[in-house]
């Protein structure tokens, strides 16, 4: 047989072109995305290095002193290391402070995102995949959880569940998870309608198996498209719960904590002390922000050529 | 249509039923609001006479059961704090912040959709990349530090506008508005755009999104075969056909305007129904905080149910009887 | 008869971020008046993009690099913006090949039909509607007020490409360009346009040029053909020559791989591997790679020779009729 | 005539969408809403002889591909049976189920849609053969291979992803999928329609030798009767849900009998007709939803009388090998 | 954005009157704003000292009655009389307003009112009662006409806001704005303003920007961290004064095994805030002289008692504990913790002037001495509930609060009764003792002084019972607030003790 039909000719690969080569090498075409990329892993890098590079430790309070409150960048600590950044009300050292409130701001969106994404993604599955009844009352739900602005969702929940890193966790997993489950769903039953999961039925492969081996894959790109965005919305939010005076509590500032609490000083010349901390805050969520835009560039097969 | 409203109208039942049981019992949660009220100087009997007088002394359950009674008969409860009725404390406070949630909304449109077409038609210029950058600024800035920021400025600095209030109001079409008068609208303009700054961005990358895409459709390659000039490919066959994005999401954004407004409604004093429900949340007046969700919620599926109209009439394709929310 | 349309030597090229893409790559053609061109080839072949750059509506990173198109005897190949929006959808209209993609779904099909008009001509709008409802008649639409009325998505694929053919006459053009307007059609469907199209190229003389990769089809309905390949045209002539008397191995191979032309049950005529990828073409001709009759001349482009009134490009021209 | 392989009886299948309980609501306070449905397929009778192939041809919608994936258990039927080698493959269980549908496999149309994006080619092809047992794990490799070289890709390919193929190279591996569970029976559901003519033609040659060497059985589904005509013994045609017409190829194509067959064969373009008139039949295709009653061409046909409207003309046989469903073929 | 007569003031407020209702709510900035449209029987002036208001003169007459003579020639703001009629109506409605959540029920029990003539008015108790003309200050005479018989709706809708004080009702817009005219018949000193417009301004930096701005005229309630730069500006006008208002910390002092006190390896310990010596340790940790200088950036006073010096009833032996960490050190080890234990110090964060900051400090403090001391601190609607009975038992849940106390009669035993006293359900003694101290000596004094008609002999007792419970560590007096008004140039505010924002003390300079 092999006579009668040649084997299409191939031009001899180099080097395997895995899906994630190609994602990678169509992500760094944007420099600005780039940029973006290796500042947040920068940020990040600090904030897990931040024990370990920072000259006090601000949720020790034997370390903290207010007798080193509000003093200006570039001043001396009674303990005798330089605050580049200054010091806030209550004696935290500013860099310290701000890399501390880093991993806090940092671990409270990820975790957010991540228990969220999870949890919406099994539940945007399961509608997808059940369909009929069971998906009708999923989306329902999932519409009205939508239909009410998540801020307001987060605030009424801290608020009645109190402060604690915890609680703002869960508060903004219940303010988000329906924005996966919609992502998920819809994805989902764009691809359910492939002809490769035809094929797959048609193979005698368990449903488990397609939805998990075959779908799942499938669905994950817009899925880390949302999950970056939401991301940077949860890290905005707390800092706005803070502001609001239900986030975090005052004593292990998160850097939405340190900007409300230098929001009082903004008239008084001390801009040191919500400037500094607003300046990462901006940082990070414009990088992840950038980068989940170039995600959604590269994902996004409608751009595709 | 009819389905569709059906739809809705159970839709709206089953919220605001879940709604006011979570908020009831939450709200019981959180503390103890006798302890807030009554003056220090009360002495023990005192303490006891408010719990009663304000029924706080009944079991939980009884509390609302007694309040699903009154609320059938239009009675939210009356504002622990305030001692009047918690629905005309928020009826009250509701054109404030729909008059700065309906202006912000103006803003991001009027300012936003230019933008974005911009961007969208020369996705290549220097000054499309400064809006986009823009507008990443404004999904990233948080509202609370930008709102300070525009009062020093435009009212500190410059002294271009009022800092903080609502000014005179005045009546359009018979209902009381700062958008009437001069001073009132000195007044809405610095929140408004504290407040819209998010949607702007929003109006823009979904503007944007949606030219670029658009342009690259075959109907305007169509269009400009048939030889038709860039101005009306632009502006009636992409832009008709992005306002059905942009009208559906900003309208649906409405929704987290009036949300969001908590937080611009705190920094510029503005008395709407945002700064009552914080105050509410803080000095746990849960007749107010049940009241405010109550009309909240009955205001989204009312908003819901403009934006499917509105899209229904913008995209012929679609019926509302065949959607499936 | 006058020559409505002279291509030659056209070249448009993609200058995108891997490469050069050299979508025309040398195309030579007329169109004379009341005649209809079947411009047949593959996918990618670039006869969209041929169809396009007549129109001068090819985008950045694409530009016309090289050639000359001349219409009516004017050069109109990069010609200033203003002059080609006067002749696009006037002397030359376009019918597209997705008639779901190419109505704007937004508005109402009047209103697309009379700004056709209006584009061209100040005629007050109830008269450019009474031409569009005329027009929807000529094509066989019953009740054309109503359908005037109705949005594209309350059309079948058939009304709408009927509805792109009535507006593809309303400013009675000289030339025509259909890029494959009956390929998302069915059989009964596509029957009923290329009838509508074929009476009025008939009744109004005018010139069409019939983008298709389906050669029965043109084989019905076009006086000349041009084959395209990779870019550039292959061989040309009149319809009975190129389709009973290939010369070029390739439209032997693909008059060979039609099925209809073959005895049933039997093997097809195969042409082996696939398209040449527009950023790598082979050097010379670009068939080379799968010819059968190739040989080491082949690696040297071919000149264009003309053989009784047919053009081509072919080192090794076939025999006539015999298979390769 | 030998047993057929597969024998569809009576099958039917309905798509209805349901009112949900504000439709209901709706419906009593005597809104016109009512649920939908759509007779894809409705009652045919179809039974395909061991190593035959059956052409299926009709209209966009006329229910073709519904009707293939009931046959590869993709949806399960309204009504009626499939018979998989004499029995009912609703009725098995097990084991015997899996073989039955292993059996039966089916060809896609959209070489992009339908291999799976993030899955290595080895993966696609390997994937069920290994999940069933048909191979071990370790040879799963080989056995790729193995089956690639049948449809003429090269084997050293196999740890590329689908995007990184050809139209033409994809559609074959889609085939080396369904050949890869040693089925009997293909359901070609317009396998070669989004492929270039050339390509075409290496796909329909590829088919024809894997039917020699391997005695596959095939349902063809295609609108392209040139396609149909040079690939199937036997042809049926469908229209708007029903078969109209089935006949073996060669006979249907020198005389159709139903006045649809008769007007699809005359409007075909072919390459032998030259500067023709084109003369179509009026009208469309009308909507499944809302089908003519009687017979479902008469609103179309030149040949259509008052019991057209009244009464649904049966698949008759009107000769050992041919059946036809009009009540006035004999007219011509 | 100033009017154009410069007889209108705008005040920006930070906090909002929740009603215009005098008798509903007794409450700071209700109380404020009710003074200036309805007069009491006796006023207090800024330093919270009794002066003659709607009454002219009043004393006992006997141990149990006392006699008030009202002002005659008063017309309110409706043109009618006032008279003993009005006073007797208000005295029946205030305490039981519909819906109130907090009445005026304190000041007016066990007192009965009875009508003398048109112009004399007799209260009895069945006690001795020295406090009667205090409590009595805190009453606005509402008009027996307009007001006695009217809701709280009709006061917020203005009908029924008839009062004889300086200013009449104007407008309300509850979260906007409250307007007042000047009552041009007022009895007393006319105000200097034809038109008074208060507006709330929650948020500290923004009421500040409003007033750098020129929306408003003058602020009440200048956050601490703007002072520096105010004092600074030109066109800016300060005034500060103390308060009545004394933060303090309260120490559990009633539970074996306290829940928020733990030995260092976290095991519970028995109370060691039951020890006298530790809570004098605590209170020497304390450096009151930084709270005062870094946290409240100057602008607060250290505090040694429960009052300022100059209020009725404090002592002047009383000095504010020293910072003394190697004293505090010492007395731990001398009680048996030479290594401290573990503590949580609770606190509201938005209720006293940077409360949770203060809080933050004295954890870093306490932590310094060896107290391992973790702060929480949270919204006082959390607050406040949790703090009085949170614990299972319905006690007051936590170990160690951080809580403020203004003294709304001004005078010494406010905080005595409420704060020092053994808690005492039936005789109202104690309600905010959260630490439970209970000292029967302390107790002694306190009721007794609570007897004594005397001033100067009642003055004695408040001092010895101030003494007694400092000297036991009752609770943990750190500072006085001090409230600051700003005005821009040109307008001084006379700073009241009882943080109130009359527009009547607003002068033109
Ligand atoms: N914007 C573009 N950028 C880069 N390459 C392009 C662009 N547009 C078209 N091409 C390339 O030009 C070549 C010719 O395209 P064209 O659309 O003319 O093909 P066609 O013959 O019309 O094919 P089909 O039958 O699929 O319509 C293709 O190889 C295509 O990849
Ligand atoms: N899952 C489904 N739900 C509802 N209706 C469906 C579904 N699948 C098919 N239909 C309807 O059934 C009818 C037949 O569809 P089918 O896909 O079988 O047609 P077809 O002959 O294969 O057409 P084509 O040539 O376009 O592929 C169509 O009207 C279609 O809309
Ligand atoms: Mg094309
Ligand atoms: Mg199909």
């Amino acid at each position: 047989m092999s006579d009668t039909i040649a084997p299409e000719t191939s031009t001899p690969a180099t080097k395997v072109e895995t899906p994630f080569r190609r994602f990678a090498s169509e992500f760094f075409e944007s420099r600005i995305a780039t940029v973006a990329l290796c500042l947040l892993g920068l940020i990040i890098v600090l904030a897990v290095l931040a024990p370990w590079i920072t000259p006090q430790n601000p949720y020790d309070l034997a370390q903290v002193d207010v007798m080193d409150g509000r003093l200006p960048p570039g001043s001396e600590a009674f303990a005798g290391y330089t605050m580049w950044l200054g010091s806030d009300g209550s004696g935290r050292d500013l860099y310290s402070a701000i890399l501390y409130g880093l991993r806090i701001s940092l671990s409270v969106g990820v975790a957010s995102g991540i228990i969220a994404l999870t949890i919406g993604m099994a539940i945007g599955l399961l509608a997808a995949y059940a369909g009929g009844r069971t998906e009708n009352i999923i989306m329902r739900v999932v519409d009205l959880q939508l239909s009410f602005p998540a801020a307001l969702v987060a605030l009424m929940l801290v608020a009645i569940m109190g402060k604690g890193v915890d609680k703002i966790i869960l508060a903004l997993v219940v303010a988000q998870w329906a924005y996966y489950a919609r992502t998920v769903r819809g994805t989902a039953l764009v691809e359910r309608n492939k002809e490769y999961v035809e094929a797959a039925q048609c193979l005698g492969l368990s449903r488990l198996r397609v939805v998990f081996r075959h779908i799942l894959p499938n669905c994950l790109a817009p899925l880390i498209v949302v999950g970056t965005v939401q991301t940077a919305h949860a890290i905005s939010l707390e800092a706005t719960l803070s502001f609001l005076g239900v986030g975090l509590p005052q004593t292990e500032p998160s850097l939405g904590v340190l900007i409300a609490n230098g929001f009082e000083y903004m008239l008084s010349g001390r801009y040191w002390i919500s400037v500094f901390p607003g300046l990462a805050l901006l940082l990070t969520v414009v990088s992840i922000n950038l980068v989940g835009d170039q995600l959604r560039d590269v994902l996004n097969p409608r751009l595709k050529k | 249509m009819t389905v569709f409203i059906i739809r809705r109208l159970m839709q709206a039942l089953l919220v605001v039923f879940l709604m006011s049981v979570i908020v009831f019992f939450g709200v019981n949660v959180i503390g103890d609001p006798v302890h807030m009220l009554v003056s220090p100087d009360a002495d023990q009997a005192d303490i006891e006479a408010t719990i009663r007088r304000l029924g706080l002394d009944r079991p939980i359950w009884e509390q609302y059961l007694l309040f699903v009674s009154g609320a059938a008969q239009g009675n939210l409860g009356n504002s622990f704090i305030f001692g009047e009725p918690a629905l005309k404390l928020i009826l009250h406070h509701m054109p404030a912040t729909l008059e700065l949630a309906f202006s912000a909304l103006f803003l991001a449109v009027a300012v936003g959709v230019p933008l974005g077409l911009y961007a969208g038609l020369y996705p290549d210029s220097l000054l499309s990349k400064g809006i986009m950058a823009g507008s990443i600024l404004g999904f990233s800035l948080p509202t609370f530090w930008v709102g300070l920021m525009l009062i020093m400025l435009f009212a500190v600095e410059l002294g271009w506008l009022p800092s903080t209030g609502r000014g005179d109001t005045g009546h359009i079409l018979g209902i009381e508005t700062s958008l009437a008068t001069r001073d009132g609208l000195s007044h809405v303009l610095l929140p408004a755009m504290n407040l819209a700054l998010l949607k702007i961005s929003l109006a823009i990358r979904l503007t944007r999104a949606g030219v670029r895409e658009a342009m690259g459709q075959d109907y305007v390659k169509y269009a400009r075969a048939k030889g038709l000039s860039t101005r009306r490919i632009v502006f009636v066959h992409v832009l008709k056909n992005i306002m059905i994005p942009v009208v559906t999401v900003m309208g649906l954004e409405f929704g987290s305007l009036i949300g969001f407004s908590v937080v611009t409604e705190s920094i510029f004093a503005w008395p709407g129904m945002g700064k009552l429900l914080i105050d509410a949340i803080l000095q746990l007046d849960r007749p107010v905080v049940v009241a405010y969700l109550m009309i909240i919620v009955l205001f989204f599926v009312l908003i819901n149910l403009i934006v499917d109209i509105l899209y229904s009439i913008l995209d012929p394709r679609v019926r509302l009887r065949d959607q499936g929310a | 008869m006058r020559d409505v349309l002279q291509v030659s030597a056209l070249r448009t090229h993609f200058f995108t971020h891997a490469g050069v893409v050299k979508a025309v790559d040398g195309v030579d053609f007329t169109v004379r008046k009341g005649e209809v061109m079947g411009l047949v080839g593959e996918s990618g072949s670039g006869k969209s993009i041929t169809g396009f750059s007549i129109l001068g509506l090819i985008d950045p990173p694409g530009r016309i690099v090289d050639g000359s198109i001349r219409f009516n005897g004017a050069e109109i190949a990069n010609a200033p913006e203003p002059a080609l929006q006067k002749l696009r959808g006037n002397r030359i209209a376009m019918i597209f090949q997705d008639p779901m993609m190419t109505l704007n779904p937004v508005l109402r099909i009047d209103t697309q039909m009379i700004e056709a008009i209006q584009a061209h001509e100040s005629v007050p709008r109830q008269t450019a509607w009474e031409r569009s409802r005329d027009a929807l008649g000529l094509v066989g639409i019953p009740s054309p007020e109503e359908r005037l009325r109705a949005y594209p998505h309350q059309l079948s694929g058939g009304m709408r490409q009927r509805v792109a053919i009535a507006t593809a006459f309303l400013n009675r053009p000289d030339l025509i360009i259909a890029d494959e307007p009956t390929t998302a059609l069915d059989v009964t469907i596509q029957a009923q346009i290329i009838h509508e199209a074929q009476k009025l190229t008939r009744q109004t003389g005018t010139a069409m040029i019939w983008i298709t990769h389906d050669l029965a089809v043109v084989a019905g309905l076009a006086d000349h053909i041009s084959v395209m390949y990779a870019g550039r045209i292959v061989e040309q002539g009149a319809t009975d020559d190129v389709i009973d008397r290939p010369l070029h191995p390739y439209t032997v191979g693909l008059l060979g791989s039609v099925p209809s032309a073959n005895k049933r049950g039997q093997r097809l005529y195969q042409i082996e591997g696939m398209t040449p990828n527009m950023l790598a073409m082979p050097k010379g001709c670009a068939f080379a790679p799968r010819c059968r009759a190739a040989t080491p001349d082949c690696q040297t482009a071919p000149p264009i020779t003309e053989v009784d009134g047919r053009r081509l490009r072919c080192h090794y021209p076939q025999v006539q009729g015999a298979a390769p | 005539m030998t047993a057929p392989l597969l024998e569809i009886r009576g099958v039917s299948k309905r798509f209805t969408k349901r009112l949900d309980v504000a439709g209901k609501i709706a419906q009593h306070l005597g809104s016109k809403i009512r649920e939908e449905t759509v007779h894809a397929v409705d009652a045919v009778d179809l039974s395909i002889a061991p190593g035959e192939v059956l052409g299926l041809v009709g209209e966009s919608g006329c229910g073709k591909s519904t009707l293939g994936r009931v046959v590869a258990g993709i949806h399960g039927a309204s009504d009626g049976q499939i018979l998989y080698d004499g029995t009912d493959i609703a009725a098995l269980t097990g084991a015997e189920k899996r073989a039955a549908t292993l059996a039966i496999q089916m060809i896609f149309q959209d070489p992009f849609a339908s291999l799976n994006p993030r899955m290595r080619v080895e993966d696609i092809i390997g994937e069920a053969p290994r999940v069933h047992g048909l191979v071990s794990t370790s040879d799963t490799s080989d056995y790729v291979e193995e089956v690639m070289g049948k449809v003429g890709l090269d084997p050293s390919l196999k740890r590329r992803y689908p995007h990184q193929f050809s139209g033409g190279q994809r559609q074959r591996i889609g085939i080396a999928r369904a050949l890869a569970v040693k089925p009997k029976f293909l359901v070609c559901d317009e396998a070669i329609a989004a492929l270039d003519v050339s390509i075409q033609a290496q796909v329909i040659n590829l088919f024809m030798d894997l039917r020699q060497k391997l005695g596959l059985t095939y349902l063809f589904i295609s609108h392209d009767l040139s396609v149909v005509e040079h690939i199937a013994d036997r042809v049926a045609l469908m229209y708007l849900g029903r078969i109209v017409e089935s006949a073996p190829t060669e006979e249907l194509f020198a005389a159709p009998k139903h006045p649809y067959t008769k007007a699809l064969l005359a409007e075909a373009p072919r390459l032998d007709q030259r500067k023709r008139d084109f003369a179509p039949i009026e009208g469309e295709i009308p909507s499944p939803l809302d089908p003519p009653p009687g017979c479902h061409f008469n609103p179309r046909c030149p040949l259509a009388r008052e019991d057209c409207r009244a009464r649904r003309p049966m698949l008759e046989t009107i000769s050992p090998t041919r059946a036809v469903a009009c009540h006035h073929w004999t007219e011509t | 954005a100033t009017s154009a007569s410069a007889e209108k003031l705008t005040i920006g407020l930070a906090s909002e009157p929740t009603a215009m209702d005098p008798h509903f709510h007794n409450l700071g900035p209700n109380n404020a704003m009710a003074f200036h449209i309805y007069d009491r029987l006796v006023a207090q002036d800024e330093k919270q000292n009794l002066t003659p208001g709607l009454a002219v003169s009043w004393q006992p007459i006997d141990d149990l009655t006392w006699e008030f003579k009202l002002r005659e020639g008063v017309t309110f703001h409706d043109g009618s009389d006032f008279n003993a009629d009005d006073v007797l109506c208000t005295i029946a409605r205030a305490p039981d307003v519909p819906n109130s959540p907090s009445s005026f029920g304190a000041y007016l029990k066990g007192k009965t009112a009875e009508k003398i003539d048109d112009y004399t008015v007799h209260i009895k108790t069945a006690e001795p009662y020295p406090l009667m003309a205090n409590d009595i200050s805190t009453i606005p005479i509402v008009s027996d006409s307009a007001g006695c018989a009217a809701t709280t709706e009709e006061f917020n809708a203005g009908t029924a806001a008839v009062g004889t004080g300086p200013f009449k009702f104007g407008n309300y817009k509850p979260g906007e704005s409250i307007t007042m005219l000047r009552n041009d018949a007022y009895w007393g000193d006319a105000p200097a303003w034809t038109e008074v417009e208060f507006r709330p301004i929650k948020s500290g930096p923004s009421r500040v920007a409003a007033l750098l701005a020129g929306d408003v005229d003058m602020i009440a309630g200048v956050p601490t961290t703007d002072i520096a730069t105010l004092e600074a500006n030109e066109d800016i006008q300060l005034s500060q004064g103390v308060s009545n208002r004394v933060i303090y910390l309260h120490l559990d002092q009633f539970r074996e095994n306290s829940p928020f006190v733990k030995g260092n390896d976290g095991a519970e310990i028995k109370n060691p805030l039951m020890d006298p010596k530790v809570r004098t340790a605590i209170s020497k940790a304390i450096n009151r002289d930084a709270i005062v200088d870094r946290v409240m950036e100057g602008v607060a006073l250290p505090a040694g008692q429960l009052l300022p010096d100059g209020f009725f009833g404090v002592s002047e032996n009383l000095q504010p504990v020293a910072y003394d960490p190697e004293g505090a050190k010492a007395l731990l080890a001398e009680a048996g913790y030479p290594d401290g234990f573990q503590l949580t110090i609770h606190g509201p964060n938005d209720r006293y002037i940077n409360d949770a900051k203060i809080a933050e400090a004295i954890g870093q403090m306490l932590t310094r001495v060896g107290i391992k001391t973790s702060v929480e601190t949270m919204p006082r609607s959390v607050y406040f509930g949790r703090a009085s009975k949170g614990s299972p038992e319905g006690l007051p849940e936590f170990s160690f609060i951080l809580v403020g106390w203004g003294a709304g009669s001004g005078e010494a035993s406010s905080p005595l009764k409420s704060l020092i006293h053994s808690y005492d359900k039936d005789k109202g003694f104690g309600s905010s003792n959260r630490g439970r101290h209970s000292s029967a000596e302390i107790d002694a004094v306190i009721e007794e002084a609570l007897r004594t008609v005397d001033d100067a002999k009642r003055q004695e007792l408040l001092a010895q019972a101030t003494e007694m419970a400092i000297e036991n560590v009752a609770i943990i007096p750190t500072h006085f607030q001090v409230n600051t008004w700003a005005a821009k140039k040109g307008l001084e505010y006379i700073p009241r003790t009882d943080e109130y924002t009359f527009a009547t003390g607003v002068v033109k300079q």
